[in-house]
């Protein structure tokens, strides 16, 4: 490539990098403001001070979110791997009546709006007493259109004369989906993994309805916290806890990007 | 004694068409069988419903003398080789040789050491350790093959397991596969669209074109006597020239210039006026300008080293000829040569259906051994 | 013929592949879980809505059929139709202005560079940002005194846009944090179907000599248009069930120029108490989509080209 | 929901303090605890007023509920219609508690036919605040606020400061909240709703598209043409940004925000009646913020340690505290003459003064407030009201188009069981 | 004329392994020169280095005595077809073949002319409106012949267009580009793996080794002059057997029992007692007992129809020979059959280097035209 053209696309893409990332960016440097300052709209921080993070520990029991947070997004992310996998499975290696169907009504399930099942699937969640606990906070979400889709591509994939040499050697079905599908499919199982542990991370509305005690709170909830209507907001606190529940998302999706794009892509391409 | 038999076998995907159509087969313990035919014409469909695979729609597969149809692929004692090989690329060389057979109530030991012992035959100790991923084609192609080794099945199907290994160790694996094939006695039911790999390990061999059989047979005898311009051109490479001819009492002619004198000595009926001559690249001869048969116009000269491929047409027609000399001939394009055809090698076809009507070596093959070339 | 095979009984050569029943038990047992949770948490919601639409319910249940009712309240009221128009125009701005603000940065990053691996990283950074603690960052950079963008508007003597208080500019502000939140998302699938397409045909435009913007309208657009399919039918979708940003950052105001459909049904069910009314524009909603999605996959694949 | 183990009856109690204020009630809280040993309170943050009345909907009358409930006043109606709470009535009577030592004010709105529904916990008004370094600036008296529309209008004009075309200070703003209008009408004398204001009887209809009403909306749509009004969206931290940072000079605020402006501005802050139109005696305010609700399906032991609780809230010297951190009111008045208020009135004259409106209040069915079901959305209308008037909607028009809505809504509301 | 020239040119990737090392080579106007070599060996990267797709690290390039090392594709003034055709699948085949015409400013007109042309001259007049997927594999390649052809480009690059296709089809595909070639009197770099191809098609041609040139010259050259053992196993099918043998003033030991005479007159330095003797398959006889050279033990018989292949071993040593006889031969395991070595073309390689120490046809091929087979 010529120089110039070199140059010229480094510096559009530091321009691009400088837009996309200022959010995030304002986020950390507001958090290591004093309540002055960020009146006073200064865009960097006089000094690193610490106390917005010690503060906003004090605050809300963040640690414990924090956890269930982690823990939440942990058993999501295995209901739904599993479950996904499972049926995918099915789409692909199995033959039966009603199979495309079915297929076309889980696809179809994207298309409803959360919100607007929100309301029933809360009184089911109560009646079911599973309010307050993990398992009000994550079985409704273990069946998933998307990853059952993305998983399907995949699942085709795999030569299907793996499956058919089990089926000589006699090996029965679950066997073959458990020790031969689930490795091979590793990578596309993390993609899904990462994709849904972020989405399950970032959820607000679901648990501030299903959880009404602070053992079972998630760190979104602790961010609405921070926030009060009455008084006027300690923004450099706020976003502290912006910082706090933003990082260990930033930090997974570094560290999995490249696998994440690879098995996205998978799914979004036939 | 009969291992494995089918019965007016028939297919269909869509409950319309027959992919395969009364298909009629009986295979003897032991035998290699060949099933060879182009691309599409059912190979894997037969295979896939003597494993089970696919279901049978019509007539009946035995095994050992009991009905087969209906049971399931595990229940069928036999052992597969798929084309692609099916390894499964998360287990090493002996997990995958292994796998599954602890379904057969196999002990850890009885497994570990069938699996070294069908390694060590096939060269594969070294590698015992090793993901397919970390292995060459051939070696791979071999742990398939131990694989099927190892379940000590009485029969095993291959899907033209080597399809995708180049010419080299194509040739060696051929001979690998035979040899092992035979030290262990299995019958085995072997697809290819490869007439060398078919010609070169069948015991027998069926040929097969658009579901339907064409002829069964020794390699040799099919080579010898095509039943049909089919096999006649699918079997032998270069393909057999199939032309057509007026056949008449006095000769059989080729082009207005080049007439043969009539072989058949009154065996067919004069009715027989229009036919198709087969005759086969290699008995195409040079000759000395007085005993040619015909001046051939050089269209095109392959010269491959050992032999040469020359494209050449007869008093300007459109039609093609291809003559296999040995050696290295130079000729250019338009050079006119003087060609002898071997009479003694012909065969005739009918133009109708293609059927063989008559053949020059009938009854007893030209058999070139014993023969000193040059 | 052998003997064993003479004292089979005679079948008929047409005998019909008989299904095994037990696969198709088996086909269903995997999918069992999945099928009791989508009808749990999705179907059976679903289907309450429509019950309930033809109901006056609040959260505890119905208590009054009233047929049509909750349809022709919707249908004839001005908030209804404000919504309609608040969410169409926010599709409008976000999924477009999205997709080609993706686009191009995966375009960007698509070359073979040093230190390209970075920019892929800061680009895709959004997808790990959650909507609350985007929406919170915006909020504040929204702020008419004390936000980044008054106070850049202040710095170039522009007069302070307040933004999130002036139904002209609501929506648009909504909509612009929006298109930052899903750009990580929309960038990755792009990149990655960037990354799928044959450098050979590039490598031929070379040889060819074509222009950038020839190959970009005449390959890359083409060869990138089932991703670019995929990421609009999810970003449409997704536009469609907007929620979060629009509860933090303005409540559906000012003057309802940001109540878009869901935060209306939001606010009827859990606010105001309505659940009929609320199950009616639910079920409204899921018909537009269906609609729309259905009608996508009919026009655009047509123009999309599967290798 | 609530437990009892070890011989203390556990009993939740849910909130809508964030933030500074969270902290305050968890003291509070503490400090019950371990005042006594019979009982343990746990205080559980349920988000915005309006996300905690939702959530109490979906778990009243299930073992769920908490005992005890923070609701806040525009929940009222629907609370007492709920069918799923205790009226504190029925605890005032067996004890013979003496509920005179409580500020009448505050109580009134609570009470519904003489019975005691809720227990008043946090409540505020709103009151005028403004920035007396500007009004120093503008040549206008800084101890002297404006308190009819018009002194309103002149000092706003004064306070407006342009250059070139923009303004840089603007004279006044009002929340877009649905209970600043409110005020504005009941110190009027106005009714927000008929069957007056719905405490004779369930209303049916809108009252507050009269003249009374008229007037607020006039005044907000005039000074903003005039330019001396600044719309400072739905946003309370918002508005509170920008009076701080001296975009306004005045603005409505509600009494509990008074403390926290005055620490974080870099100017003198004053506080001040509501302004009223000129030819009205002005009536005083209604009480907003907060009460405590007793859920009615819980064991009377869970009952009981839910009185013992608010009794506790409601004694001076907690009613001092509360205040002094909150700058709610006490609704204790004897709070204010604890030595920790005192101190603390010195400190912030401010606060006294949003105590002695409350005390000039004259009681009446317009200065007790709206008894209805569907107030939060009737807000909702009102703030949409007031937006239409920054798009220059005719106010008379924009209100009309509210009452509408209500009367709607009113109907609908009315079928309900 | 020389058209294109390579002079010492060298490419490495990670800037420390030369993948391609110090390549001469000069081609003529309107030469179709055949890149030859295994998998791996730089073929392609020679190729991309010429096109302009990739940077030269050494050497340079000259295009009509210009040097070329840093001009950008399209101003080399040539045309490439890709080992996968590289079609635009969203094109149609009209599209796809005037795909960057209006670069060189030529008409609508024109373009549409020309690709009308190339499209009668390939037999793709009744697909131009196909998108490449509703073609077969023979129709995309040609394809890609006809968008080279039209832009008229004097020098045109191929690398293993051939590869994806069938055997039939590839035959069909070889003389159809020689023979577009040779009409339009274009330069052609051709890479293959395919000896067979390379024998065929070339004017000349380079065997590539590692990154290095083994040979250049004309097919039959190379074929009956290999330069070292690598060149001689490479070219001819199957592979000359090149064993180890004893030279001595007598005679050549190939094993204890089989000397042949020593045919180099002392043509041969006596210190080179350990050579590696090469000899074709074919120029192994049969021979009458009395005239052997030496009795070969059948390891296998693979009797192709025209030719049988035979492996053997001598005197109980586990070097295999294979032989190649025509006609069809029946053997058995274990059989012992006197065989006789052509000497007249045996070949001595240098046990050290591979590289060729003498050949008993040097200076001139033996050639086999005019002399009449049977
Ligand atoms: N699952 C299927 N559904 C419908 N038709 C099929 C299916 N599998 C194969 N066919 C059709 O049946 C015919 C025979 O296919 P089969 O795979 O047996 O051919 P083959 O001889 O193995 O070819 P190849 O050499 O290419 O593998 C083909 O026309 C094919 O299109
Ligand atoms: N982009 C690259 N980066 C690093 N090494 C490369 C690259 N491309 C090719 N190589 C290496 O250069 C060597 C020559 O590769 P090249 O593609 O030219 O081989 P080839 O002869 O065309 O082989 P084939 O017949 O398999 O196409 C190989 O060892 C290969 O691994
Ligand atoms: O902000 P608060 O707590 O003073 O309450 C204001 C209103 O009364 C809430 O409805
Ligand atoms: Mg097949
Ligand atoms: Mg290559």
């Amino acid at each position: 490539m010529i120089l110039a053209k070199r140059i010229s696309l480094y510096t559009v893409l530091v321009v691009c990098a400088a837009f996309m990332m200022f959010p995030i960016f304002y986020a950390f440097s507001i958090s290591f403001m004093e309540g002055g300052e960020v009146l006073g709209g200064q865009l960097l921080p006089s000094s690193l001070s610490l106390d917005n993070y010690v503060e906003v520990f004090q605050k809300v029991p963040l640690l414990t979110y924090l956890v269930n947070s982690f823990a939440t997004s942990a058993i999501v992310m295995v209901g739904q791997l599993l479950v996904s996998s499972l049926a995918a499975f099915a789409f692909v290696f199995m033959k039966f009546k009603g199979r495309d169907f079915l297929f076309f009504l889980f696809i179809s399930t994207m298309m409803i709006p959360w919100e607007a099942t929100m309301v029933p699937n809360f009184m089911t969640v109560q009646n079911l007493g599973w309010t307050n606990s993990y398992i009000g906070l994550t079985v409704p979400f273990f069946a998933l259109a998307f990853g059952t889709f993305l998983l399907r591509q995949h699942f085709k994939t795999i030569p299907k004369e793996l499956y058919e040499a089990s089926q000589v050697a006699g090996i029965s079905r679950f066997r073959f989906f458990w020790n031969v599908i689930l490795p091979v499919s590793r990578s596309s199982l993390i993609t899904l993994g990462i994709y849904s542990f972020l989405t399950n991370w970032n959820m607000y509305l679901w648990p501030l309805l299903v959880t009404n005690t602070e053992s079972a709170r998630t760190v979104q909830i602790g961010l609405k916290q921070l926030q009060t209507q009455e008084i006027a907001s300690d923004w450099g606190i706020v976003m502290a806890g912006v910082v706090i529940v933003i990082l260990p998302t930033l930090l997974l999706l570094f560290a999995g990007q490249k696998k994440l794009q690879k098995g996205l892509t998978q799914g979004a391409i036939k | 004694m009969t291992h494995v038999e089918l019965a007016g076998l028939k297919k269909s995907y869509d409950g319309k068409k027959n992919v395969i159509n009364q298909v009629d087969l009986q295979l003897q313990q032991g035998e290699f069988f060949v099933l060879v035919g182009p691309s599409g014409c059912g190979k894997s469909t037969i295979l896939r419903m003597i494993a089970g695979l696919e279901q049978i729609s019509g007539g009946d597969l035995f095994v050992n003398g009991k009905r087969m149809n209906d049971a399931p692929p595990n229940k069928r004692d036999l052992s597969m080789v798929f084309q692609n090989y099916a390894l499964y690329p998360h287990l090493n060389v002996e997990q995958n040789i292994t796998f599954g057979l602890h379904t057969k109530k196999i002990s850890r030991e009885e497994q570990k050491r069938r699996c070294l012992e069908a390694a060590d035959m096939l060269g594969l100790s070294d590698y015992l350790k090793r993901k397919p991923r970390e292995l060459s084609g051939g070696q791979r192609q071999r742990v398939a093959l131990a694989r099927a080794i190892v379940t000590q099945s009485p029969l095993c199907l291959m899907d033209e397991p080597l399809s995708n290994l180049d010419a080299k160790l194509r040739t060696r694996m051929r001979s690998e596969i035979r040899q092992i094939q035979r030290k262990l006695g299995i019958t085995m039911i072997y697809v290819t669209h490869d007439q060398t790999e078919a010609m070169t390990m069948a015991d027998r061999m069926m040929i097969l074109h658009d579901g339907e059989s064409m002829q069964i047979g020794k390699p040799l005898d099919i080579y010898n006597h095509p039943a049909n311009t089919f096999v006649a051109t699918f079997i032998g490479s270069p393909a057999m020239n199939v032309m057509e001819a007026d056949v008449s009492p006095n000769g059989i002619k080729l082009s207005p210039h080049c007439i043969l004198s009539n072989p058949m000595k009154g065996n067919l009926k004069t009715a027989n006026k229009n036919v198709q001559i087969g005759i086969r690249p290699e008995h195409i001869l040079f000759s000395a300008p007085e005993q040619a048969d015909a001046v051939a116009e050089i269209v095109n000269t392959e010269v491959l080293g050992t032999e040469t491929l020359l494209t050449f047409t007869l008093d300007n027609t459109k039609e093609q000829w291809i003559a296999r000399w040995n050696g290295q001939w130079q000729f250019s394009v338009g050079d006119r040569i003087p060609v002898r055809f071997d009479l003694d090698t012909i065969h005739l076809f009918s133009k109708d259906n293609g059927r063989i009507l008559w053949a020059a070596n009938d009854g007893q093959p030209k058999q070139a051994a014993r023969e000193v070339l040059r | 013929m052998n003997a064993a095979r003479d004292l089979q009984p005679v079948h008929s050569q047409e005998n019909r592949p008989k299904r095994n029943p037990f696969a198709f038990l088996e086909g269903w047992l995997y999918l069992l879980p999945s099928i009791i949770l989508f009808g749990v948490f999705v179907f059976y919601p679903m289907f309450r809505s429509i019950y309930l639409s033809f109901f006056l319910a609040d959260q505890m249940g119905p208590f009054e059929f009233v047929g049509l009712e909750n349809y022709q309240y919707i249908l004839g009221s001005d908030s209804f139709k404000s919504s309609v128009k608040a969410t169409i125009l926010f599709v409008l701005y976000t999924v477009p202005a999205g997709i080609l603000l993706a686009l191009f940065l995966a375009l960007l990053t698509n070359e073979k560079m040093k230190g390209i691996g970075i920019f892929r990283t800061l680009f895709s950074s959004t997808m790990g940002m959650s909507v609350a603690a985007s929406s919170v960052i915006w909020m504040f950079m929204y702020n008419p005194s004390i936000g980044v963008f008054s106070r850049v508007a202040e710095l170039l003597g522009f007069p302070a846009i307040q933004w999130l208080q002036d139904p002209d500019y609501a929506l648009l502000a909504v909509s612009l944090s929006t298109i930052w939140m899903n750009t990580g998302f929309a960038y990755l699938i792009i990149l990655g179907g960037l990354q799928n397409i044959d450098t050979h045909l590039y490598e031929n435009a070379k040889v060819a000599g074509v222009s950038y913007f020839y190959q970009l309208r005449r390959i890359t657009l083409p060869m990138l248009s089932p991703t670019l399919f995929f990421i609009v039918t999810v970003s449409l979708i997704n536009a469609f069930q907007t929620f979060g940003q629009i509860d933090i950052l303005t409540k559906g105001g000012p003057v309802e120029s940001t109540n878009v459909v869901v935060y209306s049904i939001y606010k009827d069910a859990f606010i105001n108490n309505d659940v009929g009314a609320a199950s009616a524009q639910a079920v409204i909603l899921f018909f537009c989509v269906l609609l729309l999605t259905i009608l996508q996959f009919k026009l655009g694949e047509r123009k999309v080209h599967y290798q | 929901s609530g437990t009892t183990e070890g011989g203390k009856t556990e009993i939740i109690f849910w909130h809508a303090m964030g933030g500074e204020l969270e902290a305050s009630v968890n003291e509070i809280v503490d400090e019950y605890n371990s005042s006594q040993d019979k009982y343990t309170v746990e205080p559980v943050y349920q988000g915005s007023y309006e996300e905690s009345l939702t959530k109490l909907k979906t778990v009243a009358g299930t073992a769920d509920a908490p005992a005890v409930t923070q609701i806040f006043e525009a929940g009222t109606k629907q609370m007492i219609d709920s069918g799923n709470i205790q009226p504190v009535q029925k605890f005032i009577d067996e004890e013979n508690y003496d509920t005179s030592q409580w500020e009448e004010n505050i109580s009134s709105y609570y009470q519904v036919d003489g019975e005691q529904y809720s227990m008043p916990f946090n409540s505020s008004t709103p009151v005028l605040v403004y920035n007396k370094d500007a009004f120093k600036e503008a040549g206008l008296d800084p101890e002297k606020a404006p308190r009819t529309y018009t002194e309103l209008k002149e000092a706003a004009e004064k306070l407006t400061v342009k250059e070139g075309d923009k303004t840089t200070q603007y004279g006044l703003s009002i929340l877009n909240y649905g209970w600043f209008f409110e005020e504005l009408l009941a110190t009027q004398g106005g009714m927000y709703v008929n069957n007056e204001n719905g405490r004779e009887g369930d209303a049916t209809k809108a009252a507050f598209n009269d003249e009374k009403g008229q007037k607020v909306f006039e005044l907000i749509s005039e000074m903003y043409e005039a330019g001396t009004y600044y719309n400072s969206g739905q946003n309370w931290d918002d508005m509170r940004a920008s009076f701080q940072t001296g975009t306004m000079a005045m603005m409505l605020d509600s009494s509990a925000g008074i403390k926290g402006l005055v620490d974080n501005a870099d100017f003198e802050v004053g506080v001040a009646y509501l302004p009223h139109p000129d030819d009205v005696d002005p009536q005083g305010v209604i009480i907003g913020g907060a009460s405590l609700w007793m859920a009615k399906d819980i064991d009377e032991n869970q009952q009981q340690a839910a009185w013992d609780f608010m009794k506790y809230l409601s004694t001076a010297e907690v009613q001092a505290k509360w205040h002094v951190e909150s700058g709610y009111f006490a609704i204790n008045p004897a709070a204010y003459e604890e030595d920790i208020v005192k101190q603390e009135w010195e400190k912030y004259p401010q606060l006294k003064v949003t105590v002695d409106q409350l005390h000039d209040t004259i009681p009446s069915t317009a200065t007790q407030g709206a008894l209805i079901s569907i107030f939060p959305e009737a807000r909702q209308q009102i703030v949409t009201g007031m937006e239409s008037l920054y798009q220059g909607e005719d106010p008379q028009a924009a209100l009309d188009k509210a009452a509408v809505e209500v009367d709607t809504v009113l109907e609908k509301g009315s079928r309900s069981r």
